[in-house]
């Protein structure tokens, strides 16, 4: 993320837009939409989270980092499946799940009409009375500009801080 | 003083809704089961080499579980015996010994007080070899998994187990031993110990009800309860030490992990050979099944599913879940990743499984002075216990509490008596105990 | 063991620090207050129908409350008797039944278990029949006010209420009823329950100096402190459970609703009239005031600002707070809207009085070793205690703590007697004792 | 909310900029001159909070939230009066507000020079030596551009996420 | 800060992006990246936290606020040089720091090319397993157009919303 | 009941984990040592005028310190005596009086109450005379150090600093006297108390190996840790009272703090002078050292970095810092600004030696039942202790823990005493105890 290949401010604008767009639309549990209209068929949609190791440490990424999620197309479509089944009771009453956005950077890549989009967020989620937890990240995507004209998501990667969950589950898209 | 018959009837299968919320039950607990029974620690695989160590905690006693150099595994505790400060704050790594970040006291991989900075500041009151770290007495493998035991007068491991070393025999016993993928993910959840340990152990009864959204998302709908009780499905099987588990034979083990792990087929076919060299066409059934287990007091499996769970008690309202992915050392690495993504997929915190659960494991249901005079009833199939002639321990059927029951009977002997002695006697009849009923 | 006559000193009105913050007492509480008193639960109004619900709690427990076919009302402990899990988790609805999230064991409205997934996997030894819902043993309602009680021992919810019964009908007894607007809004604040409680069973004394900036903001200036104490001013009372309140004659009870509900001008002529021909000119006074009142141990309203209040404990030092408005079942659905925002403006969560007492209720002031040996005092207009033709109960003045003594004058006698008998015992005499001393 | 009403980016910073500059305001409790220079006459002014309810439930709206404010400008200036008394001893020592703006979205209405503007928002308050709280909450706001050509707030709705306040009070301005 | 005295749109736009850059670089450790390309020589680096006093207190500003930083460029080097050294076990494992910084507001000052912004922060630190803090924080900038036309920053002024630190330490820049 | 001589072998300098934990330990602290001992207030150059005022703590008990008409200053709790709320609600200010926030009884500079609003109300049985603020019995000063003593018994403040008083002196003894400079940085760590006190009552130990990252920043490369060891390193001291500290003669003190405050360089050879006249050449040596001191229970210092600590408790597990920096009185406000700075900049929340430190301190390292088994080791230079003619109290080396010793000797003595002259008799003998050891 060389700081000479920010993009131009309107483009800038468009993937804020579009990631707003995009915490809105997961916010209200409009999940198919989400899929259909903002997923590429390429995606790759990661969580990661690092085992506590020492700096020095030797051992391969792998052996260090576990991944909630690291979903294709179709397994994503698998989960949503899930959420639309309404068999969930975990949802019902609904939770209210929020994602403030944050530090967004975009970066020219190689391949034209392609973007690498850096952003920072902190998700809350209330549910039940007492219910209260929030997840802090960073995301490194990759966005495309489609046929259509419009942004797709390529590539995601969220990184998680926290090394233990503190949320009842993590049973959802950031 | 808490009265333990009170708590558990084990006869008849019920609970007082105590024991999941009572502070003093819980520090009970901690010294009665956790700082005498044998505790997970982690699997050999996870520190093949000299220096590998992991830090975990028995009960709420942080461990380092530790490679020494002739091969042999130690734990100590995670603590400098200097002025205390914590020892080890990684999670895993290598290293043959640890300097204490405080003042420098220096610990070798065998637990010595290997060396202390200004040494001739001490003068000859002070004896080094006094102050090495705290050993955990017992440490002992069982197909690679390592356990741990506070109490030196504990049976050995193997023991332990009792009937239950047959079953892990079936999945863990295959060419090459099997290893676990790491490193866990870990999260933290507001339940008692005893809930999660409780559904793995033999809560058939929940999956079609509490998964339906999975089964729905799976297989387009969701079958009904009763799909998980047709006759020929499997059994659930108690052992003396409170462990067990349940085989349903009715479902494809694997079924959720092959589509991107597709290599399960073959194997499962190989080892059911090998099983059925082994141990007979019976057992060989099991392999291709689904299974569950709980090994008493936390540590909990999915063979089929293929996770290794363990619940970590904080406190009487708190558990931490780690979860790690059960691979054969035999298989690739690509394989074995795949595999680690897939498990994850549904038993991680972001599980597709996992994440119907928990609500229904959440402490706060025992809030209340009334409500905690109450009794839970794990009743299901109680008087319909049974032997096999092929399988080990006590049988009832897969849709049953059987094993629940079994858990909270040895629970009950555990918290009881003072010692392993009074414990051995406690449950020397149980077998005849839960048949004669 | 606690030591309650220590801890109040009723005869002279002072209390122990440590009744706001010693564990060991809130333990208590819970036994001898929460499982022994009558507690509200929620109006009809807001179960008209058949299977209406509503969900709230009972010191810590949690109940449903439900309309049955017949109309009447049950309340049930809001867990499954399964294996424990919470039944219901909503607030508020309508249903006829529960199935539990974990098993499915389907609970019907009037607490039986009416079915039980796979039911032929329990055999004989399982009966059903004693595995329905655990009930609230006693349910009762006044004007509409439905109450709990975990006590089958317990008098009746209209003696209970004794004295004031008379008072709550001046305004409850209205043609048509009343009833309470929901949903109620919700806030946790560190505060011990008993310090809300005590603030609305007869604080005169705070409302011209702790809300100065709400009579600024309203008048113009802030009147001073002793406004609220001229001789016609009104009285407090207090009664035989515990339960008190106050009257103002002299302020006009709905000043800060009319702006945007001038209707309740009209309304209040009419109720007057009425009330002076039931129960005469004196009571009829009293229609146009400021109320304030508790009923013992922790519902509290404010009639002329239309606000009932539920101050649920969460420990020793936090208290839930439930808000409603209320009503007159006649008015139009509009106007009660309209009331429902005027009453939140000053008493929700965001209300401009609200807000203004919270920290005088923080508990962290009991803080300290030597702080919680201090007392507390609660002496205004001790020793002018009196009796009046017309109005029940025993009155004191309207700028005195004559209610506050009584509410804590009860809540000993409570922790101490390990019964209702030995309860009507202590507290039969308590109207000469107050009298005569 | 349509993708396609979107405003213009000049347009978009501007509103932008009107959000934040009212944040800093309210932080620093500047109240009268927020209520005299960003807010319209016709202002409607509400904060809601939703009871739990299963999904399936069917009763009103109206039976199933409950507004801490519902408020017009007559209203709102009573509040500002209380602040104004100086009299709440809430406030002195003074407490730390910070309105924390994210996810901002306009799009243009039908009515000319009138947007509908959504927001996230994260408050936090310190207070006393020990108070921290932190409240998360969605806005939609209705914002009209007037004679004099500045933005005015002519609607907000809040959301709150949260069911049971955790805050001591909630007698601030979101 | 005026309001008429804001930046044009594309100078916000850079300056928004030289926050989120530093923010990136510090989340990341590159201590001595941000040291050497983002600050000015003349750097003065203030963190404030007020004592908790009656409003009508007349005490001077100084009796009521402790300032955890109050340094230039050599200050800021040698507490560089302390992350530097590698032998702070308080970052072994590394700690996870994110600064989401929001409400950012950039003013021309009288000064040409240089500009007075005002940003908002929430920074979350996670470390060891169950570590979690988080400090809510305003800045004041002042930020100079260096002469090969890259933004420096010239004064930051920290304002921390606790009075009592809840973090572990304050051993980090904001 | 806590059994203190199996927590603490103050004979063999070891002392259980246990008391780093357990609540009911804890809870005694709070009864026997913080309701007993001095404990640090405020220094009087911080509240200089009359009706200035701080607000800090002794244990958990909130406490106003105030400055009388006369120049004395009285301390009280910090709570209003009518419905118990807290009184004054800022950390410091000037102020005659303070007006309760609830119902405006107003209290007096010196404790009265003053006026109470509506007070003809109250009636004959109220006597205002009785509920005035209620007053830490012993206020006294030393070097214009402010102590407040809960227990009426106590020794004065000069007999309690007994042997150290000679060492305050050398460095706050100045012309002009010394003052603190405020207001002080707060934070709350995860520690108990007595983890940061011991530390700056004599932990040379750790000054290389903690902080060798601040070393090699401010020098280039961290010296070994042995470096703190030399004979002519200076030495420790304990007193009988359980505080210690110690002096390095081979550290230049103010080294830290002279690149921005270069007049320390002459001020310190002035003092330098001047102690040689008063006290002689050995006590002159001292002046440019570094030193460490606790004063027992909670407070702390560095002579040289200039810093005072207060380590309030919060719970076992938790202690707010309190930290001011140390200035003389005679110093330009300019230079005391500097001061501040810079001590922050290495001991404040920030602080580059402070940040080292914290997580050597947590408390978390305590958890669990078995860890809590466990004995902890302070014996360096056990057996070593001496006396000195011109030092006065009980010598060990400089790299010894002998003050840590002795913090915790005079720690169970008053554990295990129920009042002052139990203490008294159990530490008459202290100092032959330990040198004929
Ligand atoms: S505490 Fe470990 S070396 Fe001192
Ligand atoms: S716990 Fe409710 S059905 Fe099993
Ligand atoms: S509580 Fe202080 S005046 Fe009433
Ligand atoms: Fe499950
Ligand atoms: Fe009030
Ligand atoms: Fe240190």
């Amino acid at each position: 993320m060389l700081n000479q290949n920010r993009v131009a401010i309107e483009i800038h604008h468009e993937i804020e837009q579009f990631l707003y767009h995009e915490a809105r639309l997961l916010d209200n549990e409009m999940l198919r939409e989400w899929f259909d209209t903002m997923l590429d068929p390429e995606i790759r949609y990661q969580m990661v989270m690092q085992q506590e190791r020492f700096v020095k440490d030797k051992s391969p990424a792998e052996a260090q980092q576990i991944m909630p999620f690291d979903e294709r197309h179709g397994d994503l479509e698998l989960r949503i499946r899930q959420f639309e089944s309404g068999l969930q009771t975990m949802l019902n009453p609904r939770q209210r799940l929020r994602r403030a956005i944050t530090n967004i950077e975009a970066f020219h890549q190689e391949e034209e009409n392609t973007y690498l989009v850096s952003s920072y967020g902190i998700a809350s989620r209330h549910r039940r009375l007492y219910e209260h937890e929030q997840v802090i990240f960073g995301r490194t995507d990759r966005l495309k500009r489609a046929e259509d004209g419009a942004l797709r998501l390529v590539a995601r990667r969220i990184d998680l801080d926290e090394r233990v969950v503190r949320n009842k589950n993590l049973l959802l898209f950031l | 003083m808490v009265d333990i018959r009170e708590l558990v009837d084990a006869k008849n299968g019920t609970q007082s809704r105590r024991i999941f919320w009572d502070r003093e039950i819980y520090e009970l607990e901690m010294q009665r089961i956790f700082a005498r029974c044998w505790i997970f620690l982690t699997h050999e695989s996870l520190i093949p080499e000299f220096g590998d160590f992991v830090v975990t905690r028995m009960g709420e006693d942080e461990v380092i579980v530790w490679r020494q150099r002739d091969g042999s595994i130690k734990a100590f505790l995670n603590n400098c015996t200097h002025r205390g400060a914590k020892l080890c704050t990684a999670e895993a790594g290598n290293s043959r010994g640890f300097s204490c970040s405080y003042h420098g006291w220096a610990f070798a991989v065998e637990g010595k007080l290997a060396s202390v900075p200004c040494d001739s500041a001490y003068g000859p009151l002070f004896d080094r070899q006094e102050w090495g770290l705290r050993e955990v007495p017992l440490v002992q493998s069982y197909q690679g998994f390592v356990f741990g035991c506070m109490d030196a007068g504990a049976p050995g491991l193997k023991d332990y187990l009792g009937d239950i070393a047959w079953y892990l025999d079936i999945w863990a016993d295959v060419p090459g031993g099997i290893e676990l993928v790491g490193p866990p993910s870990r999260s933290i959840i507001q339940a008692n110990w005893k809930s999660p340990t409780e559904n793995f152990i033999g809560d058939t009864y929940h999956v079609g009800w509490t998964h339906a959204s999975v089964m729905a998302a799976v297989l387009g709908q969701a079958p009904p309860q009763t799909a998980w009780m047709s006759e020929d499905q499997g059994f659930h099987v108690t052992s003396r030490y409170g462990h067990g588990l349940g085989v349903s034979t009715a479902f494809y083990g694997p079924m959720m992990l092959v589509e991107s792990c597709p290599e399960l087929h073959e194997a499962l076919a190989v080892r059911q050979a090998q099983v059925e060299q082994e141990k007979g066409p019976e057992a060989a059934k099991l392999v291709s099944g689904i299974w569950d287990g709980s090994l008493f007091p936390n540590c909990s499996y999915l063979y089929g599913a293929n996770v290794l769970k363990v619940w970590n008690p904080m406190g009487p309202d708190k558990v931490e879940v780690m979860t790690w992915t059960i691979a054969e050392r035999n298989m690739s690495d690509d394989l074995k990743q795949r595999l680690k993504v897939a498990t994850h997929r549904y038993f991680g915190t972001a599980g597709m499984l996992e994440s119907d659960d928990i609500d229904n494991f959440d402490n706060s249901a025992n809030r209340g002075y009334v409500t905690r005079q109450g009794r839970l009833n794990c009743q299901m199939g109680l008087g319909q216990e049974r032997e096999d002639d092929v399988f080990p321990g006590v049988l009832g059927d897969y849709m049953s509490e059987v094993a629940q029951r079994g858990f909270y009977r040895f629970y009950a002997d555990c918290l009881a008596s003072p010692n392993w002695q009074d414990l051995e006697e406690a449950t020397t009849r149980w077998k005849s105990d839960l048949l004669d009923q």
